[in-house]
């Protein structure tokens, strides 16, 4: 039996869980983890309102999120290892030339 | 019209211009390198004459295939502005809509990317860039900001954005060698791709409210607000953060100071014009029949952005950040255009206020290219001259470079006859007419604070002595940033002088599209 | 039966979300993912998703994890150099944000399926349209309607191939 | 008919003739020789100055009822935005044409004047072309047909002012200076430009015929809303109070151009922008009220300060404040001829006044303190009588210029007396009146304390004391010779003139709704001449008092304490000194507590400390605070991201609520 408010709010909890890593933790490479974790929040819910609709639209949608999340993911990790040329460590506190 | 027909294809044709030229560019830098290379192993030792000449050679070309390929985008710009006299036109199944509105936009994003290639043309290989990936990802940017402007759905407007930004985050950290470069983009890609999501989310929302995920089919106010409201406060967020408004801005400063100068001029412009055509595009295909509900929304972020943008900028002491909290704070003026938008009368209130943005985006690129551009003229070896100290007596030095870093200080504070007075003059009017008056004087109040700190340079370059004797020899030809300095002064005396025909084709545009 | 696999399925993905955010290392962490996105497939599928939910699997645990992956072991993290949790006070604060937005985003949607609307479209709920997730009818509408978007989607790969490779890479010219 | 043609094909000239010097002097002006230099400066001037001979020529050939629409010239479209259509358009009506002579003729002349007293400077063709620069922006302002203009005029003056005050900014303490006044008008400035939206807004239009027209469909809270924030930019511009106090500052910059800007023209545009906007202000009495007091209070609050000052130029500056007083007192009682009637006088002696100090400040190697002055009248006699004359003329004493201007606005004051606020009206003349007996001590107080009496500078700087050249001499005849026929233009009815310039200016003026309750001319000559004689009374008491107190005894050589009348002459002495310690006690002491409290409130604490340092302190702790947000660390921006879309939804929900 589909009930759309138990997935939504499944899907709230979980881009809950991924703001709290983004902000919370002091590993970039966590925060990333936690960054595609909210994408699929995301993907959930456009998934469940297709199911409302009926509609494939959204499943095109998330396809392409899905693409757009590797492509991120990629593009993140390279900066990271940039990152961690300069800086030998993963730690967003140790970020902290520029301020003020 | 949906499939790949010679009209479809010719509607984009201006981004295709660009793509091409973006892989026009990566090719040649393969290519020139495999030369390179190639006299190095042939020769018993490398010569590093050879190597450098061929350096030499790519530091021009590039930049040259890039303006050539954004000159072609113009024409097919141009040919699309004459086709569409009536009115905006859908393509490939309403994805995409070619209106006067979008090529105005368009252009202004292109004019930006054509200043950057001029301008770098040795700058590129003083800041010891690699010009294949350096020029094709500002080739890339610009077709992703150019898809973003265009965009008529949710998915296009995401992917847009996400072109945009990637190449972007890339950009920021094009001097990799340089540790606050790296620092910046990684921070900026956090934060963007943390907002990215929550943009998403909020995208999910309200296609749940609306069924759909074209602009125009999200209009008709949709029988549940519920999730409607969620959907548009999300996505104001997202667009909100690639503008910079605040609470939103925490990028901007860090990126703008540590990209290579041509790089944050490019991106505030860039992204800001596409990001406000696209903000501008949903507002008023979807969200203007609401808007009367909830202006408070952007009128907060105007007031917020504003002030907040004016008043950190004085504390700055290097000044490429300043710009950058100056940029926030413009961003703050053109919201105060876009909540004028907002609760008035759909056809007739409109015309004002979005002409005044369109008008200001454009003066804005302008005086923002050019002040970025002096700190590269200035610059030695792979830094930017970016200590405000340094400005101390520039114009006994160099008398014409610190009259046209007058003349962009005086635009940006407002003043006089430079196109920076006539925009927030147009913006501010537009937001009296429309009743926003408590905002025009907050814009107002603002723009007095900032000729605070945009003085200060006026002052340090005219009336105080410089520090050193030679600090002011930059040691390169420069004469593409010399006409990029000369092209934006000129632009912005007379946008500033003559205002009304490029406001002319403002307001045709926008009443295009209403 | 499918309301307990549905509840398998969240709780795995929650479950193993929390995991993700809570823990340490690296590897734990990744090794969660993957179960937190396996779990959201398998809710995929309950949505009539099937394909995107082998899609799921295929790109995020095939390609994304494993990107992960590659980078923890390129970087081969020391202890000292991970980077921990932010300080007690902060996370408790976090906590409490998260907790107003569950509840602030729980309120529409509740409000909204409770009422008519969700009367109206109760019916459709129990049988969606047999062709809905299959891959025939994403395909079709991939390349008819959203042909545009599909082929921008592989500009923004190339786009983010020349950004990761440049990055990624030690040589630079000068 | 044929003149009119000519002109107005050239009026773009009276502008463009200076800018083309700037142009050509800023770009390239290091590389000419100084002489082709001093050529381009004065050569766009002169041009301007003969083109407004002859638009002022051909406006007196139209019949006085057509001069108010003024010969109009529309250069291009200029802005054209939905409802809001603005037109580069210049117009010479009475009012401008009057403006134009003063400008280019003045500025002309100090133009020939800096030539000498500019000529060792290292800055010299910087110099000119900042100077052409304010000339181009002085004659938009004074073009100007719409509201907008005026303020890209009024704006470019400015900017002017701040670059020529800031002349020498080597010294710190003078780019500062240029910098607060810079502020200061930008204060003023945003009520102009709020004004400008609010009149774009009610009206649905900025040209001043548009303005006129629709001024009395306003409503009255309109109306005075717009006329008291135009009043607010008038009083950054042209010094009132409370936003005067950068024009003493000012006096920082080149003595010519106080001269010039900060005495004879830019200080002006406010009263002048004030007699374009004559139909807003005649129909909001509430403006009127305000504008005359304030002008009232100025003129009066300055004079005090100018008794105790002891820097030539600082006396000249006060002198200023209180004179542009005086014009907005006229401008308060509806009296907008005899207001421009004065500001053309002034700007006669003010100019000559201010060059003669220059000459002075040449001859004394560049001292500014009248303590180390005295006794110069010998050694520079051609300043010394020009400066005498022009201090006639702002004493009021007939018939010097000073004296028919400053007697038409007290008349004018007096002469509302009559209708409503009498009491209002009758202080506000006593305190026109106290201030021009003021007015005239304090400038032969400056007199006496320059020119006679023995030389209290060291016999090296006397050594050197010389006449100016002829350049700069001719000027101040030129200028003592306007001073002193002046006011001829506007001599009273009842002195057997026919007061030209009130008729000249008329056809410019809107007049109140219930104009008919002028009384008639007869019945108040007893009145008027009363009037005229209290004033010339009171000008020449100050100008006695002055001359008795501070030459008297300063003026009695040694020698006579020597000779065998001792006695005699020592209790003369005694007596100076008895006389100087009354004085002292009974006057210097009180004013000079009163305008060391005044300066203390008004000036340190109110408006340097409260306003300008209070605001910059605010805003720098606002800046620290504000930039602390930012702090590096990415969570917590990405926290405050959090935020700021938990408060969004907090608000849209809030907002589905309802």
């Amino acid at each position: 039996m589909f009930n759309p408010t138990n997935c939504l709010i499944l899907s709230i909890l979980l881009f809950a869980i991924g703001a709290y890593g983004v902000i919370a933790k002091r590993n970039i490479l966590i925060m990333l983890m936690s960054v595609e974790i909210m994408l699929n929040a995301a993907n959930l819910a456009f998934l469940t309102f297709a199911r409302l609709y009926n509609d494939p639209t959204a499943h095109v949608f998330v396809l392409m999120n899905m693409a757009v999340a590797a492509a991120e993911v990629a593009v993140g990790l390279a900066l990271l290892i940039c990152v961690f040329r300069h800086k030998k460590s993963v730690d967003s506190t140790k970020l902290n030339l520029l301020k003020w | 019209m949906n499939g790949f027909d010679f009209a479809s294809i010719m509607a984009i044709s201006p981004e295709i211009a660009l793509l091409l030229t973006a892989i026009a560019v990566i090719t040649a830098d393969i290519c020139i390198g495999k030369a390179g290379r190639k006299c190095c192993t042939a020769g018993a030792a490398c010569k590093p004459e050879e190597t450098a000449s061929s350096t030499e050679i790519s530091s021009i070309v590039m930049p040259f295939i890039c303006m050539t390929g954004i000159a072609i985008s113009w024409y097919f710009m141009y040919n699309l502005w004459n086709l569409h006299a009536v009115n905006g036109a859908k393509y490939f199944s309403n994805a995409i809509v070619v209106d006067k509105f979008g090529l105005i936009a368009g252009f202004v994003v292109t004019v930006a990317a054509f200043l950057t290639a001029l301008s770098s043309t040795g700058y590129a290989k003083r800041m010891k860039i690699d010009f294949g990936e350096y020029y094709g990802l500002i080739m890339l940017a610009s077709a992703g900001m150019m898809f973003l402007i265009k965009g008529n759905n949710l998915i296009m407007l995401f992917l847009g954005i996400e072109l945009t930004s990637l190449s972007v985050y890339a950009l920021t950290a094009i001097s990799k060698h340089r540790e606050e470069s790296t620092e910046a983009a990684m921070k900026y890609f956090i934060l963007g791709a943390f907002s990215s999501a929550i943009l998403l989310f909020g995208m999910a929302f309200m296609y749940g409210a609306t069924g759909s995920i074209e602009f125009g089919q999200m209009n008709a106010v949709p029988t549940n607000r519920f999730l409607y409201f969620i959907g548009i406060g999300m996505m104001l967020l997202g667009l909100a953060f690639k503008i910079g408004a605040v609470p939103f801005h925490m990028w901007a400063p860090d990126a703008y100071q540590a990209a290579p100068s041509a790089i944050s001029s490019f991106m505030a412009v860039g992204v800001k014009t596409a990001s406000f055509a696209a903000l501008l595009r949903l507002l008023f295909t979807s969200l203007i029949h609401t808007s009367h509900m909830w202006y408070q929304v952007p009128w907060m972020l105007a007031v917020l952005t504003v002030l907040l943008g004016n008043l950190t900028a004085i504390s700055q002491t290097n000044i490429k950040r300043m710009l950058a909290y100056s940029s926030i704070a413009h961003t703050g003026y053109i919201l105060i255009g876009v909540t004028a938008c907002m609760g008035v009368g759909y056809s007739t209130g409109l015309t004002a206020p979005m002409s005044s943005i369109l008008f200001y985006l454009a003066v804005y690129a302008l005086m923002n290219i050019g002040a970025f551009a002096i700190t590269m003229h200035l610059g030695r070896e792979d830094k930017d001259f970016d200590e405000i100290s340094g400005y101390a007596g520039l114009a006994h030095k160099k008398p014409l470079l610190a009259l046209a870093m007058a003349i962009f200080m005086f635009s940006l504070a407002g003043i006089p006859p430079m196109g920076g007075f006539m925009a927030k003059f147009y913006i501010f009017r537009s937001a009296i007419q429309n009743g926003y008056i408590w905002l025009a004087i907050i814009g107002i109040i603002g723009s007095i604070i900032s000729v605070y700190y945009y003085l200060r340079i006026v002052v340090l370059m005219y009336m105080k002595p410089a520090q050193t004797e030679e600090q002011f020899e930059s040691d390169q030809s420069q004469w593409g940033l010399h006409f990029t300095l000369f092209a934006t002064a000129a632009g912005l005396l007379i946008l500033g002088l003559l205002p009304g025909d490029f406001v002319q084709y403002a307001i045709v545009a926008v009443k295009e599209l209403l | 039966m499918t309301d307990t696999i549905f509840m398998v399925f969240a709780v795995m993905s929650i479950a193993s979300a929390i995991a993700v955010v809570t823990w340490r290392n690296p590897v734990h962490c990744v090794l969660a993912l993957i179960a937190s996105f396996a779990g959201v497939a398998g809710l995929f599928y309950l949505l009539s998703a099937p394909f995107i939910a082998v899609m799921q699997i295929i790109i995020y645990a095939g390609a994304i994890i494993v990107l992960f992956l590659f980078v923890i072991m390129l970087l081969n993290l020391k202890k000292n150099e991970m980077g921990g949790d932010a300080p007690v006070q902060d996370r408790l604060f976090t906590v409490f944000l998260c907790v107003i937005t569950v509840i602030i985003l729980s309120i529409p949607v509740v409000a909204t399926f409770t009422g008519t609307f969700y009367d109206q479209y109760k019916k459709t709920f129990p049988k969606p349209d047999a062709n809905l997730g299959i891959t025939e009818t994403i395909g079709q509408e991939i390349f008819s309607a959203h042909a545009l978007a599909f082929e921008l989607i592989s500009i923004l790969i190339i786009a983010a191939l020349i950004g990761a490779i440049y990055l990624a890479k030690k040589r630079q010219r000068g | 008919m044929e003149l009119k043609e000519l002109v107005t094909r050239f009026i773009w000239l009276i502008p463009a003739a200076p800018l083309a010097g700037f142009i050509i002097n800023g770009l390239w002006g290091r590389r000419f020789s100084k002489n082709f230099v001093t050529l381009i400066g004065c050569l766009g001037p002169f041009i301007a100055l003969l083109v407004s001979i002859a638009g002022f020529r051909a406006l007196s050939m139209i019949a006085p009822a057509e001069r108010a629409d003024g010969i109009v010239y529309t250069l291009y479209n200029w802005i054209s935005a939905g409802s809001l259509h603005v037109d580069i358009q210049f117009i010479i009506d009475p009012l401008s044409s009057i403006m134009l002579l003063v400008v280019t003729g003045v500025g002309f002349l100090i133009h020939l004047y800096s030539i000498g007293y500019m000529g060792h400077d290292k800055g010299y063709s910087r110099y000119f072309a900042f100077l052409n620069l304010f000339m181009f922006a002085m004659l938009i302002l004074v073009l100007a047909n719409n509201l907008l203009m005026m303020f890209i005029g009024w704006e470019g003056v400015g900017l002017c002012s701040y670059l020529l005050i800031g002349f020498w900014f080597e010294d710190n303490e003078k780019a500062s200076a240029g910098k607060k006044a810079f502020i200061v008008n930008r204060i003023g400035d945003f009520g102009f430009i709020l004004a400008i939206f609010l009149i774009f807004t009610s009206c649905g239009t900025l040209t001043f015929s548009g303005i006129s027209e629709q001024a009395k469909t306003l409503a009255p809270g309109v109306l005075t809303a717009i006329a008291i924030l135009l009043f607010v930019g008038a009083t950054g511009k042209s010094a009132q109070i409370p936003l005067y106090v950068w024009l003493p500052d000012a006096m920082a910059g080149p003595t010519p151009v106080s001269a010039l800007i900060h005495a004879a023209t830019m200080v002006t545009a406010g009263v002048y922008m004030v007699g374009r906007m004559s139909a807003i202000y005649v129909n909001s009495p509430e403006a009127l009220i305000i504008v005359s007091i304030i002008g009232g209070l100025t003129a009066l609050y300055a004079a005090t300060i100018g008794l105790v000052q002891n820097d030539i130029k600082k006396v000249l500056a006060y002198s200023t404040i209180s004179q542009l007083g005086y014009m907005f007192l006229g401008m308060g009682v509806m009296a907008f001829s005899a207001g421009i009637f004065h500001l053309v006088t002034h700007a006669f002696f003010k100019a000559l006044l201010f060059l003669c100090a220059g000459s002075v400040i040449h001859a004394m190697s560049g001292e500014q303190d009248m303590r180390k002055m005295g006794g110069l009248w010998r050694k520079i006699p051609v300043t010394f009588a020009c400066f005498v004359i022009g201090a006639i003329a702002i004493a009021g004493v007939p018939p010097f210029a000073g004296f028919f201007s400053k007697d038409e606005i007290l008349w004018k004051t007096l002469e509302r007396y009559e209708t409503t606020h009498a009491g209002l009206y009758a202080v506000l003349w006593v305190i026109g009146l106290l201030s021009a007996l003021m007015t005239a001590f304090y400038m032969f107080r400056l007199i006496a304390m320059t020119f006679f009496g023995a030389p209290r500078a060291n016999e090296e700087i006397m050594h050197h004391v010389h006449e100016s050249p002829f350049s700069m001499t001719s000027v101040l005849v030129t200028l003592a010779i306007l001073s002193l026929i002046g006011g001829f233009i506007g001599v009273p009815h009842l002195l057997g003139g026919h007061n030209w310039i009130e008729g000249y200016l008329e056809p410019v003026w809107a007049h109140p709704e219930s104009a008919g309750a002028v009384t008639t001319e007869a019945a108040n000559h007893s009145m008027e001449i009363i009037n005229i004689i209290v004033s010339v009374l009171a000008g020449l008491a100050g100008i006695l008092g002055a001359l008795l107190i501070y030459t008297k005894f300063t003026a009695l050589p040694a020698k006579l304490t020597e000779s065998n009348s001792g006695k005699f002459v020592h209790r003369i002495v005694y007596n100076k000194y008895y006389i100087d310690e009354i004085y002292n006690a009974l006057v210097i002491q009180p004013i000079k507590y009163l305008s060391a409290l005044l300066w203390l409130i008004f000036d340190m604490a109110i408006i340097d400390g409260g306003l300008v340092d209070l605001s910059a302190t605010l805003i720098a702790v606002f800046s620290q605070l504000s930039r602390r947000i930012q702090n590096g660390i990415v969570n917590n921006y990405a926290m405050l991201i959090f935020i700021g879309a938990i408060l969004m939804l907090c608000f849209f929900v809030a907002q589905m609520a309802a």
